[in-house]
């Protein structure tokens, strides 16, 4: 077979440019007593980071969320604060 | 020749910041070099600018790999990668940060994100801190960098109000920076 | 999910959902051909590996629409035509350079889903003028706002008799999804233009990427319609649209976005004007 | 040893191709016409008419488009082919980088033609020597029967796992694509057993892959490293594939390079393509005037065979270089190829640049310059123009 | 000698070039945006766009129409210009030889760049080596202030009723382009005075020809004969007005070559582009450290300055050129330039590849490699990566 | 006589007349710009000189509306805009390899005249396809005739908004000089779609071009046509033939030409209904 | 100035291809007794070799026709006859 | 070896001519070459062929400037241009006539005019010569050029009927030929 190593190409993987997490500056945060799990937020998230959990909360991974504010803006109830990211 | 790294993120102004301190340089008579490093670069990506001064010709197009001095934008950055890479045992770090800890030998701070507050330089939620890091930078580089070029360069760069603002900016990033014993 | 997290694309980029979007629908047997754009950072590098979980063939920036047929061929020959071949590309690699390209593979009804993902510039290299930016819009090369008018591109491609062209935008996701599948169900050329804003080129804060996107419909700037075997029509929100007191001035879409602030009203009312002369187009076309 | 002797044809340089790619059975084409080539694809369009070759043309709007379709093509496993000639050439230069920088084994002839402007439909070597940079291998026939065999072997060395490689088959535009000769080709089944089946594919639903993505500094280098390295082993392979292809045809393959009448010559002349021919000539006839000369030729231009150079031209009096094609402020390519390679050496060598396009090169301008070298005569550089 | 002091500025790479172009004042301009260019085709709309310099920038959808639209344009008369880098320099491959074929007076700028696949937007030399055939006048600058100094040279040789015939000014991406450094720059009157009037013009309703058509086989011989001929006497005019350059400015300009710390040093070291400023640190520490070591600088690679390095190479004990460019399959290509065009010559040459896709050279790979050669430990051909 | 004659035209090939038309209205302040077609051969060589009486400028296959681009843009410099700038290419130069260069020039709306001379092949290299090559025809390239259909590429050109679009005929040679005439009063981006019989490549006998290219606009398979400002409207002969019974069969037109003669009834037929619902489809524009 | 000879262009020439005329054929005869001056020849003959006399009526220059036989397919009163060259 | 030049117009099948030759020879078991000399060549307009015909593997590329023999298609393409050029001394001509004209020192002659017209291989009005030349011409080169092979090459050449004619005319050609004393 072919000697893949010889050949330019990737392999998928999550975080392929690192934990984007870490580029943060705002971090949206789902008060969840006023999310109605209308999964807007999950359906908008640019970056596929909000996942759902069994329950049909949103939650948001951390690690990649990048912290644009999309789903806040989408969010009917207003359930998502962009709230600085302590320093 | 002194040999300086600047870390800081996609949209803080790094590249601009060492573009600021070789110009004045250069205005000044001496010579400066500025060398970005370009990567996928985005808004709040890790980003470094690497700036060499100095009184003689610069032969040199390589990267810094053992700055005399890093100045770190952003302290999160500590949890992303090692800022300090290459240092030199001798050299200096400067850190914009309210809180003065000492990362090396000989650690500067400066609190550049409550300068830039106070003066009102904030585009979209981010304070601006790169002209008040330039600032404190030209305290610790007398040298090669005067604060009266810098001022100039600064207003030249930025047409207006917004070169008075960072004018400012430099002139208090000069004073406020402090030595964390 | 089909596009991981963790990519390259700037905070508020709709590219990653976008993808996502389109792979949820064609599925794990697809193959995409993406020409030098944004999308091709995003995709990664041979260290950190790759969003995409489906094969991806990184193209120069004028082939993408040869590489797809060449796949496209190569699928037939192995017999695997289930899977679907996608070109994904920007609007420069779109409507400039690799245009040729493109009305070639229209005009050879190429077995393939053509996707242009239109943020009205060349991001990638920093915001210049395309052949796609808008009238009146800053680019780096237009300081004082584009001259011409946006190429009609779909109406172009649909002018090439291929079997569908639609266009789509991520505010309306289930409008986008239907499109695709129902290209997916068709055999031959097809073409979906998908209107992509772009927070830092289109100067606009991050979280307002499907906001904008929304906008564009609402004020008839950007209408969502598809044109199958020729038939023209309208889709999701825009249907309504016809009736000009139904759309929303474009002022309300310039209004957020940065790179019309340099716009006098002048120039504002020549977009409007355009966009309604392009909505009574539509009506003739709709009547067809 | 067995030798395997085929059918015996008169074909024109571009059918005679075109039938030995009809033997390798490639599942995708992309051409696109350009003299001299056009009557090659027009060819292949009848094959595949005639359901006697059981493939896809594509009849792209461009070179660029060629060269990427049949890329596309190749990533997903079958074999592919396309052919040009000059401007197609240059107009697919960045997919021709693209393919060699990528590893895609498949196959191109060139019909070798000058380049614009001014228009010239006519021959020389420019076309096929602006792309010796770009990670392909490089072969030049010197007659018909040679554009066959070459094909052939094109594609086994391409698909070689050692190799992993695209390979460019040169053929003079008109002198040989026009010129109707004898050929002696194989039968299929014995063409199906010297090519083996490929194996390469880069798209697999279960194995995705981004191929082609960035590649950050480090990564690139490796690459090009593990490049350089292929190209070097494609030596050996190539001259193991015309060792096996002479096992069978019986017909001799030489290698890298062919040595002609060379045991005892002072005086050597090298040259490549079709050319090659009319120095044979030249060098008998000078043979039989008691001139020891000798003719090297260079049949494998990339990999570009250094030590068979080298050790052709060690202890000679005087070389000369014809050359069809010129690199402006520095030299004749062939020549400067010779001169680089050979470097260390300080047997002076010549070079004679002629035949650019299309002119014809006469035989008093061979035998001229041959005769002049053994006579010191000539100068470094002589412009047959 | 009147030496004319210009403004200083601080500026990148692309900046500076943007600001000798303005200064020449080209009328037509056609550039498509290209990763590490771009910032100079900004800044030119910038000037433009502000009134700073009166011209047309044609945005083409192409770098083929880019190079074809400022062809174009040279024809009408105007002075004009554009700039690319790797995959677009690949893109406009046929124009490039059109124009040079054509002896169209016209200066492009290249930010060098590596070449796909796989993506890179570092870089190395291969784009700007990929048209050292193509009937152009080839400079490289070693920083900043060089790429300023070349821009404003390159009109003026082009234009050069001597001459006749497309300059291309290289310049390393990213390490030039967006690096900032010191930039004297001379005061528009003396750029005027520095760059006569243009003279070329093709279209004339008077006298109405046909640019590029059809050259029967004689002909196009005697072209290209005569393209060659003016290439040899590029040197001279090259010459010629880097010391009326050096004359104005007071900046040492040298000629085709430069040779630093060499009189008395038995190996020399040869590079081109910005890491010679490297290489003359490397230089002076080996020296420091006793050892005997020079540097020669290739400025001008069309023509190649031949005589400057059988000069500089006579008599050494050993040379290494360091090659950001690699011929796949013979050498890399500034080394297989210098052994080509010394050919004869004894003295040993070592190639180190290095720098490819962006690779940063640190400087214990110069240094290293030097002192390795005056060790005797150097291979023939060492690749960094 | 702008055009001279002893070129190297095959017997009977309009090109050297179509030009002398073309120029007697443009004139002496012309310049052409010509890609790689019949047309380079015909217009000499550096030995023998050239039948055109005005500049031409030989251009690579893909480069000529760029290099037109160019041109305009130094006239205009030279404050020479009374000179009209023509590109003069084949259907392959227009409609396949250099489309992406139309597209962009019409984009940017130059200062151009473009006449796309439409033989239905590549001529040059011997009768290969191109997109514009109709349906049911025999190439050296489509040995069965072509399965896909002409692509519509004045059609395609106007959908790009620019000033003007016409189409032509040799047979109707006033028609063709009064839109050159009315093209060369407008400024902006012009373009002349011009179908060009050739005996070889059509398989007909010399004597017959101008026969052969009035049963095309008879039959209904060239329209002759303007679009001013988006303003569609029939002109000379065509204007009545919006009448189905107006117009001759189709099969009128293929008889002559041997490049149709192995097309099955089906396959006339097929073209057949492909004629006559583009005519439906312009009997609605003639509407608007 | 600029010296032409280096730079590949043509110069405008009648019979840039050689007297085209010896690729005849046939030739086109015009029998003026049937002419009525009515031009249309002139207007189509493809090579443009159709010049008008000042009494108006066509004269070919056979120097340079190719003997096509557009002239006789288009003329109203069939006046041109193409009739072989003698060999 | 052998050297011949072919001498016609385009449309008369000067190229065919020649394929067919060395299609032939080659068939025989020979060697054989033929090279058209293209320009843009044009119905009417003068076109060259060359053919080289051998028993020995033929090495040369480069044109035929010395013909042994040169074939006439057109005895009209003497006004336009010297068909005989380069004729060596001893050479011979084979011209498609009817009238018996000495041209050279060893002239023949055939009415492939004739001949075609005969048998009804007439294109738009166009004589087909090139097989009655080519028939006449293996008379002349009876050495590599067998008249049997000669037929089946040119019925494999032009498929059913047409071969069948085409197969006349050569063979009424080779019988045709006449020596012009
Ligand atoms: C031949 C060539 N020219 C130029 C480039 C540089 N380039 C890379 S991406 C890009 C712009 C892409 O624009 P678009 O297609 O709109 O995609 P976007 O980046 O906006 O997503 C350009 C100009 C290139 N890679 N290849
Ligand atoms: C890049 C490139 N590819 C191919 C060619 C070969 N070529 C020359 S003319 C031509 C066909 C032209 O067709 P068209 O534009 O329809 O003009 P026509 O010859 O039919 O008049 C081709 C394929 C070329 N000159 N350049
Ligand atoms: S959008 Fe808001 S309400 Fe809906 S699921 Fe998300 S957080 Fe809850
Ligand atoms: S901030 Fe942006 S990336 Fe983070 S969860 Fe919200 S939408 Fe997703
Ligand atoms: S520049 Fe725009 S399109 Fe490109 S990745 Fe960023 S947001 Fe997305
Ligand atoms: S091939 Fe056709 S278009 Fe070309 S010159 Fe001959 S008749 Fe004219
Ligand atoms: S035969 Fe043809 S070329 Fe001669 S005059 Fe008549 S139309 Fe003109
Ligand atoms: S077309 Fe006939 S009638 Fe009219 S001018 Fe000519 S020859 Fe006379
Ligand atoms: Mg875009
Ligand atoms: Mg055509």
């Amino acid at each position: 077979m072919i000697d893949l190593s010889e050949i330019p190409v990737a392999k998928p993987a999550k975080g392929s440019a690192g934990k984007t997490g870490t580029w943060r500056v705002l971090r949206p945060v789902i008060r969840y007593d006023k999310c109605t799990r209308c999964r807007l937020c999950i359906m908008y998230c640019v970056e596929n980071t909000i996942d759902q959990e069994p329950n049909l909360y949103p939650k948001i991974d951390y690690d990649y969320c990048k912290g644009c504010g999309v789903c806040a803006q989408v969010c009917p109830t207003k359930a998502i604060a962009m709230v600085p990211e302590v320093k | 020749m002194i040999e300086l790294s600047i870390k800081g993120r996609g949209g803080q102004g790094v590249v601009t910041a060492g573009e600021l301190l070789v110009a004045s340089s250069i205005s000044e008579g001496f010579y400066g070099q500025s060398i970005p490093f370009y990567g996928g670069e985005r808004r709040g990506a890790p980003v470094t600018s690497e700036v060499r001064l100095s009184k003689e010709p610069i032969f040199l197009h390589r990267r810094v790999y053992n700055p005399d001095v890093v100045a770190v934008f952003d302290a999160s950055l500590f949890s992303v990668m090692n800022p300090l890479e290459g240092l030199k045992e001798n050299g200096k770090v400067l850190m914009n940060s309210s809180n003065p800890r000492k990362v090396w030998r000989e650690t500067y701070v400066v609190d550049a994100t409550k300068i830039a507050q106070d003066i009102g330089l904030v585009i979209a939620g981010w304070a601006v801190v790169n002209t008040a890091m330039v600032g404190a930078l030209a305290n610790l580089l007398k040298e090669y960098v005067d604060l009266d070029a810098l001022e100039e360069v600064v207003k030249e760069e930025f047409p207006g109000k917004l070169g008075e603002m960072n004018a400012e900016a430099v002139s208090l990033g000069y004073r406020g920076v402090k030595k964390v014993d | 999910m089909m596009f991981l997290r963790g990519n390259a694309a700037c905070p508020g980029c709709p590219i990653p959902k976008e993808l996502d979007a389109l792979l949820e629908v064609t599925g794990k047997k697809t193959v995409l051909v993406v020409p030098a754009s944004c999308t091709s950072v995003i995709l990664g590098d041979t260290q950190g590996g790759q969003p995409s979980t489906v094969p991806v063939i990184h193209s120069a920036f004028a082939a993408a629409p040869a590489i797809a047929s060449g796949v496209a061929a190569s699928l037939r020959m192995r017999g695997e035509e289930d899977a679907t071949v996608v070109v994904w590309a920007g609007d420069g690699g779109t409507g400039d350079i690799g245009f040729a390209s493109l009305s070639g593979a229209a005009e050879r009804n190429e077995n393939i889903l053509y996707v242009c993902y239109d943020n009205e510039a060349y991001m990638n290299t920093g915001i210049q003028r395309s052949g796609l930016t808008p009238y009146g819009a800053w680019t780096t090369t237009t300081p004082s706002g584009k001259k011409e008018f946006k190429k009609p591109l779909p109406l172009i491609v649909a002018e090439h008799r291929v079997p569908y062209v639609a266009t789509a935008s991520i505010a309306y996701l289930n409008d986008y999804q239907s499109k695709v599948r129902k290209a997916k169900s068709i055999k031959g050329f097809r073409y979906i233009h998908l209107l992509s804003p772009c927070p830092p080129g289109w100067r606009f804060d991050a979280g307002l990427t499907v906001e904008i996107a929304k906008l564009a419909v609402e004020t008839g700037v950007w209408p969502l319609y598809e044109i199958e075997n020729g038939e023209f029509r309208l889709t999701s929100i825009s249907k309504v649209l016809v009736d000009k007191s139904k759309r929303k001035p474009v002022e309300a879409y310039l209004r957020y976005q940065g790179r019309f602030s340099k716009m006098t009203p002048e120039e504002v009312k020549a977009l409007q004007d355009y966009v309604d002369k392009m909505w009574e187009e539509i009506r003739e076309m709709t009547k067809k | 040893m067995l030798v395997q002797k085929g059918k015996v044809l008169a074909l024109v340089g571009n059918h005679a191709v075109a039938y030995a790619v009809k033997q390798a059975k490639p599942q995708v084409l992309a051409v696109f016409p350009i003299t001299p080539q056009t009557t090659m694809l027009e060819k292949l369009s009848e094959y595949i008419d005639k359901g006697e070759l059981r493939a896809e043309l594509i009849k792209v709007e461009s070179e660029h488009s060629a060269m990427a379709a049949i890329f596309g093509a190749a990533l997903a496993g079958p074999r592919v082919f396309t052919a040009t000639a000059s401007q197609g050439l240059l107009y697919m230069t960045e997919m021709i980088y693209w393919v060699g920088g990528q590893r895609v084994p498949l196959v191109a002839a060139v019909a070798t033609r000058a380049i614009a402007s001014p228009w010239s439909i006519w021959d020389d070597h420019q076309d096929f020597v602006s792309k010796r940079d770009a990670i392909w291998v490089q072969m030049m026939a010197e007659n018909v029967q040679d554009a066959y065999d070459i094909t052939l072997m094109a594609f086994r060395i391409s698909e070689d796992p050692r190799v992993m490689m695209p390979v460019m088959m040169g053929f003079d535009g008109f002198i040989l694509t026009h010129t109707m000769e004898r050929v002696e080709v194989l039968p299929d089944s014995v063409v199906d057993e010297f090519i083996p089946p490929r194996e390469f594919k880069l798209i697999d639903f279960d194995n995705p892959l981004g191929i082609g993505a960035v590649a950050t500094p480090d990564n690139y280098a490796k690459y090009r490293k593990k490049a350089m390295e292929a190209m070097e082993r494609a030596k050996s392979v190539i001259k193991e594939v015309m060792a096996n292809f002479e096992e069978i045809t019986g017909r001799k393959q030489y290698g890298l390079t062919e040595c002609y009448m060379c045991e005892d010559a002072d005086y050597l002349l090298v040259g490549m393509g079709a050319w090659v021919g009319d120095m044979r000539v030249a060098v008998s006839r000078l043979r039989e005037r008691g001139k020891k000369v000798g003719l090297l030729k260079i049949r494998v231009f990339r990999p570009f065979p250094r030590e068979e150079v080298r050790e052709a031209l060690k202890g000679r009096k005087g070389v000369v270089v014809f050359d069809r094609a010129y690199s402006f402020g520095s030299g004749g390519v062939l020549s400067l190829e010779v001169k680089a390679n050979a470097y260390g050496l300080t047997t002076p060598i010549h070079t004679v640049v002629a035949g650019l396009g299309g002119k014809d090169v006469r035989p008093r301008d061979i035998e001229g310059a041959l005769e002049d070298l053994t006579e010191g005569k000539l100068e470094e550089e002589r412009w047959l123009a």
